[in-house]
């Protein structure tokens, strides 16, 4: 007991969270990433690497469910956090604290072992299967379906999302895979009813007759594309490219001046602006052109910058070059054209409502690469869904 | 020691090969034929052909790898979540087998087998390299033209665009290199060449018994494999006992190496193929590709 | 295999071994560190440690009818062909052993990885750890053969394929000044040989962790140990191969093997935080198309420099 | 000390080594198994994952299982070309020419592409 003790305070001294996020709760999400960097742990992928599962937001039913489903994956010694959307880093601090001391109590992590249901192998929460030809322990074996290649073989159906790192707060994407190339996908929203669309902020402010600089406004539009490009690079496996766009994100929201951060976004982005490897590994994929625009109805930077991935990343590096000179800038906030489009239409609806077609026929890592690329911002659906905008208010 | 190993290895080979038959997990099935062979390359590292040995492990690790690509692409149920058996005529198969190895067998036992001349060369396998670039320059360049028309065979079988994909010819398996392991007695426990002969020869009927009796081609070549691991222990048994200062034993070793490979390919291809057009990876239903 | 070996190398090589795999562990968290921007990156040194010991605290984890059999055949071979291919590494001028064909067992037991990832991909029965374990075959289809004309080019150049005698060979003049090509592509499959960094793929986020995604506990601990022990294997058989093994000034041989060892490890830490992961549908064709011919150049030219 | 005794030695270790991590984690870890499907990111499977997986690159796997073989004689000719000189260079340089037109061939079929 006392051996074990003793690692179990040694391995709670850095946890590896599992972040899941919450829709309308970008706000939180951002103050708990920042704060986990802070204490330099390292976030985790999936739950069989975490004891730490951090919940910033309240989730509605259908998503708890699926973060419920990874709770129960982990293993223990495990301890939950969830901070509301409204939670300052301070609160989200001592969150974690508490959380680390409840990791390092091998005792009561035991006694929370012993409540767990006794599972050999198998047994989902809430799913009553009976047993049958056909169906081994309980789960049917695949079927198989035509393919571009002329092989008829077998096809998963593999749901991506909700809980997943570098991935869009609230999506779920359900692939049809034939090995891994996505013969089809379909779309949903998991999230809550309620929430704030955190990156439209400054421009529903500006609307609702708050005064906003035209700064302030470009500060929440850089940060909001190099949350994008971070996420971006992360799934094209470029962490610590990844991790300098999150804190410059950070940066830019925490105000800091523009001299400062122009210095070193310049150097980030002609790093990634100049990387042969990054273009050659993100382009001729997922393209959009002009016919994809018009069904979709598209806005904001996927429309402005159509082309294939790379061409899109482009678009947010060149969008946050400007936004980022502009961050002094008092003037007040004229027009709706927020980090996506017009923040009035929920762009990110095009964005999601074009996923499907995009990303048919597209090999597994390229088809996350092109959800990266548009990362829709399901906020907005949630804010939109609580207070429905009229058109031209 | 060596006689240790060299039965510990024996019963790993055999009892790998016999498991291919009987696992219903694909994936277990061409680890079991992969254990197999390692024991064979560790067997041939037990007799100084330290280069064959070694090759054979690595060449098998990539092959073995290869061939569950395949076996799990065409053959149902390839975890063995749903046991099944798809085998036909399984007890003519057996008894065949059985005859062949105890034919193998006596015929092992009861030949006079000649004395062993000359002994390893200092460097093995500079041997082999002087023998490959010299009086078996020939060998190589055969097998050159071979691997560059399985490649393209192959190619043009297999892929999609491949032009004769409509139009399966199904000619499988080339036939085994020479193999005539069967003359000679001698006695005792110790390793002979008539043990390393009588492991070829179990290897020989375990993999004959698996060719003759399974449905799907890619079982069949399973089979065929493990038969060609035999003639790998037989060429390295003769070239150790029999002639260690010629290179001989090690080109055979060598070419059979060499025709597995050819062989996998070719099969891979035909059976993609062959899938592409049937929709099915089994003999019984491709005998009307016949004539 | 003849000659006898030194009892000290028998001792030695464990201890360097999981001495570099922690080393390279440690070197690789405060990289991380520094590439988040921590205040202290030094801190982050006893993470992997901290790591280990929650592996062995944490509950076991079963995924649904898995092939227990084959998942722990994979994890554990991992560790078991990165030793078989340390002992015929040269600490200095002494490997465990001394084989006539060394690079070509080394060879032989890298490619085990193959089996290994792909055995731990598949046995969990999970797609993501599935697709994770497909894309490593995909790699080996794509660095095998490059790799194998990098050993063999070195081998070429001292005329055995003895490792000792390779390093032997490069007596006043390292391959690595006349084989540029093939001690660059070398490293490059070394990388590939431990999924590391931007070869990485079979492990990577995109599937959230890939082959490894269901390892917890001992598994993973055996697992992630096994691919940093590959790391460092890759490296140190660099120092021999292109790097004139254990020569080297004033200093006695065996520390100017772990130096030079410790040298191209920390570049292959280092190239994972600084270049990002390479997907194979994507790189298969320069594979082939440019990495064979130009070792096949090179192997063309070290041919005819060392013609009598 | 001989040879093949060191490297059972140093296995032996490993094993040891191995099995002290699984002991030791029976021992000190939280008790229980946690049965989990497999991550889906929250999501439930509906079929198990080992099925019949569609690799779109097995034409490379042929071309590879032919082109490798090349290696079966090129280790053995780097021992001897000192030793023999310019015949065998010409010789298995022009056999991985051969080789080569096959590659050169299954490229041009668009072997080596295949997303």
């Amino acid at each position: 007991m006392g051996l074990s003790a003793r690692l179990a305070r040694c391995a709670a001294g850095r946890p590896r969270p599992l972040i899941a996020a919450v829709p309308g709760a970008t706000g939180v999400r951002l103050a708990a990433e920042a704060e986990v960097r802070r204490r330099g742990w390292r976030p985790a992928s999936s739950p069989g690497e975490t004891g730490l599962l951090l919940i910033c937001g309240e989730p509605g039913a259908a998503l708890d469910e699926a973060i419920e489903t990874v709770w129960w994956a982990m293993p223990g010694p495990r301890a939950q956090v969830r901070v509301d959307a409204a939670a300052a880093s301070a609160e989200i601090a001592e969150a974690l604290d508490r959380a680390v001391i409840g990791l390092a109590d091998v005792a009561a992590q035991r006694v929370a072992a012993g409540t767990r249901p006794a599972m050999g192998g198998w047994s989902p929460p809430a799913r009553h299967e009976e047993h049958h030809m056909g169906a081994p322990a309980g789960l049917a074996m695949a079927d198989r379906a035509a393919d571009r290649d002329g092989l008829t073989l077998d096809v998963l159906r593999v749901p991506l999302g909700p809980v997943l790192a570098d991935w869009p707060a609230g999506l779920q994407v359900v692939m049809t895979l034939q090995g891994d190339v996505v013969q089809g996908a379909e779309v949903e929203v998991v999230g809550t009813g309620e929430g704030v669309a955190f990156w439209d902020e400054p421009w529903l402010a500006a609307r609702e007759g708050r005064t906003v600089t035209s700064g302030a406004a470009a500060r929440r539009l850089a940060a909001a594309h190099l949350d994008s490009v971070g996420r971006l690079l992360g799934v094209a496996g470029w962490p610590s490219a990844a991790a300098r766009a999150g804190r410059l994100r950070d940066d830019v929201l925490a105000g800091r001046p523009a001299a400062r951060v122009t210095a070193s976004y310049g150097a980030f982005a002609r790093r990634i602006g100049r990387s042969r490897l990054l273009r050659w590994m993100i382009r001729d994929f997922g393209v959009i052109d002009d016919a994809v625009v018009d069904r979709f109805d598209l806005t904001g930077p996927a429309a402005r910058h159509p082309g294939d991935v790379a061409a899109r990343l482009a678009g947010w590096l060149a969008e946050t070059t400007a936004a980022i000179a502009a961050v002094d800038d008092e003037t007040a906030l004229a027009g709706d054209e927020g980090p996506r489009g017009p923040v009035t239409r929920a762009p990110s609806a095009g964005l999601i409502a074009a996923l499907p077609a995009l990303l048919e026929g597209a090999e597994f890592s390229a088809a996350r690469l092109i959800i990266a690329s548009l990362d829709p911002d399901v906020d907005q659906l949630v804010a939109a869904a609580v207070s429905p905008e009229a058109p031209d208010a | 020691m060596q006689a240790v190993a060299f039965w510990g290895l024996a019963a790993v080979a055999v009892a790998g090969g016999i498991a291919v038959f009987v696992v219903g997990s694909m994936a277990r099935a061409t680890f079991a034929l992969l254990a197999s062979f390692l024991a064979a390359g560790v067997e041939l590292l037990l007799i100084d052909l330290h280069y064959l040995g070694a090759l054979v492990i690595l060449m098998m690790i990539m092959e073995m790898l290869i061939m569950v690509v395949f076996m799990v692409m065409y053959m149902m149920n390839p975890a063995g979540l749903m046991p099944m058996v798809m085998v036909h005529n399984n007890r003519g198969a057996l008894a065949i087998s059985a005859g062949v190895f105890v034919a193998l067998a006596t015929g092992i036992l009861l030949t006079p087998w000649p004395q062993r001349r000359g002994s390893p060369p200092r460097d093995v396998t500079f041997d082999l390299g002087q023998a490959l670039m010299g009086p078996k320059m020939l060998v190589m360049m055969v097998i050159g033209v071979a691997i560059l028309a399985t490649m393209i065979a192959s190619v043009v079988l297999a892929t999609h665009r491949g032009r004769y994909d409509r139009h399966v010819r199904f000619d499988r398996a080339e036939p085994e290199p020479d193999l005539d392991p069967a003359r000679g007695p001698r006695r005792r426990c110790r390793v002979t060449l008539e043990t390393f002969l009588l492991l070829a020869a179990a290897l020989f009927a375990v993999g004959l018994y698996g060719a003759l009796s399974q449905q799907s081609i890619v079982m069949v070549m399973m089979g065929l494999e493990l038969m060609v691991n035999g003639v790998l222990i037989a060429g390295g048994g003769f070239w150790y006992y029999v002639a260690p200062g010629t290179a001989d034993g090690q080109v055979l070793v060598l070419v059979a190496i060499t025709v597995m490979a050819l062989e996998m390919a070719m099969g891979f291809a035909v059976v993609t193929a062959l899938f592409r057009a049937r929709d099915v990876d089994v003999t019984d239903d491709a005998g009307d590709l016949k004539g | 295999m003849r000659e006898a070996t030194a009892v000290w190398t028998v001792v030695a090589l464990p201890i360097l071994l999981a001495g570099l795999a922690f080393a390279a562990a440690a070197f690789n968290s405060v990289l991380r560190a520094v590439g988040a921007g921590h205040p202290e990156p030094a801190r982050a040194l006893t993470d992997p440690l901290r790591e280990a010991a929650r592996s062995l605290i944490v509950q076991r984890r079963g995924t649904l009818a898995p092939d227990r059999l084959l998942t722990r055949i994979g994890v554990i071979s991992l560790p078991v062909a990165a030793l078989l291919a340390a002992v015929v590494v040269p600490i200095g001028t002494e490997p465990v052993a001394r084989l006539r064909i060394g690079v070509v067992w080394f060879n032989a037991m890298e490619v085990a990885v193959w089996g290994a990832v792909w055995l731990t991909g598949w046995g969990v029965n999970s797609a993501y750890a599935l697709i994770g374990g497909y894309r490593f075959i995909a790699q080996g289809l794509a660095y095998e053969l490059p790799h194998m004309f990098a050993l063999i080019t070195a081998a070429l150049g001292a005329g055995s394929l003895d490792l000792t005698k390779v390093a032997a060979a490069q007596d006043g003049l390292w391959f690595v000044v006349w084989m540029p090509v093939a001690f660059v592509v070398y490293l490059f499959s070394a990388l590939a040989m431990a999924f590391w960094g931007p070869l990485g793929h079979p492990v990577a986020g995109d599937l959230a962790g890939g082959a490894a995604v269901e390892l917890s506990g001992p598994d993973r601990l055996v697992f992630l140990a096994g691919r940093y022990m590959l790391l460092v294997v890759a490296a140190a058989v660099a120092v021999p191969l292109f790097l004139g093994g254990g020569a080297g000034p004033l200093l006695p041989a065996w520390t100017w093997s772990l130096v030079k060892t410790c040298a191209v490890l920390a570049a292959l830490v280092w190239a994972r935080h600084r270049l990002l992961v390479l997907r194979m549908d994507r790189f298969m064709e320069l594979s082939w198309m440019v990495l064979i011919p130009a070792m096949l150049l090179q192997a063309l030219v070290v041919a005819i420099v060392v013609l009598p | 000390m001989q040879p093949y005794l060191a490297v059972l030695i140093l296995l032996g270790s490993l094993g040891i080594a191995i099995a002290a991590v699984y002991i030791l984690s029976r021992l000190l870890a939280v008790p229980g198994v946690v049965g989990v499907g497999p991550f889906l990111s929250g999501g439930l499977p509906s079929e198990h994952a080992v099925s019949r997986f569609h690799v779109r690159w097995y034409a490379v796997t042929m071309v590879f299982l032919a082109f490798d073989m090349e290696m079966v004689f090129m280790y053995p000719w780097a021992l001897v070309v000192a030793s023999i000189g310019v015949k065998a260079v010409v010789e298995m340089f022009l056999f991985l020419g051969l080789l080569m037109v096959g590659v050169v061939y299954a490229w041009r079929e668009g072997a080596l592409r295949w997303a």
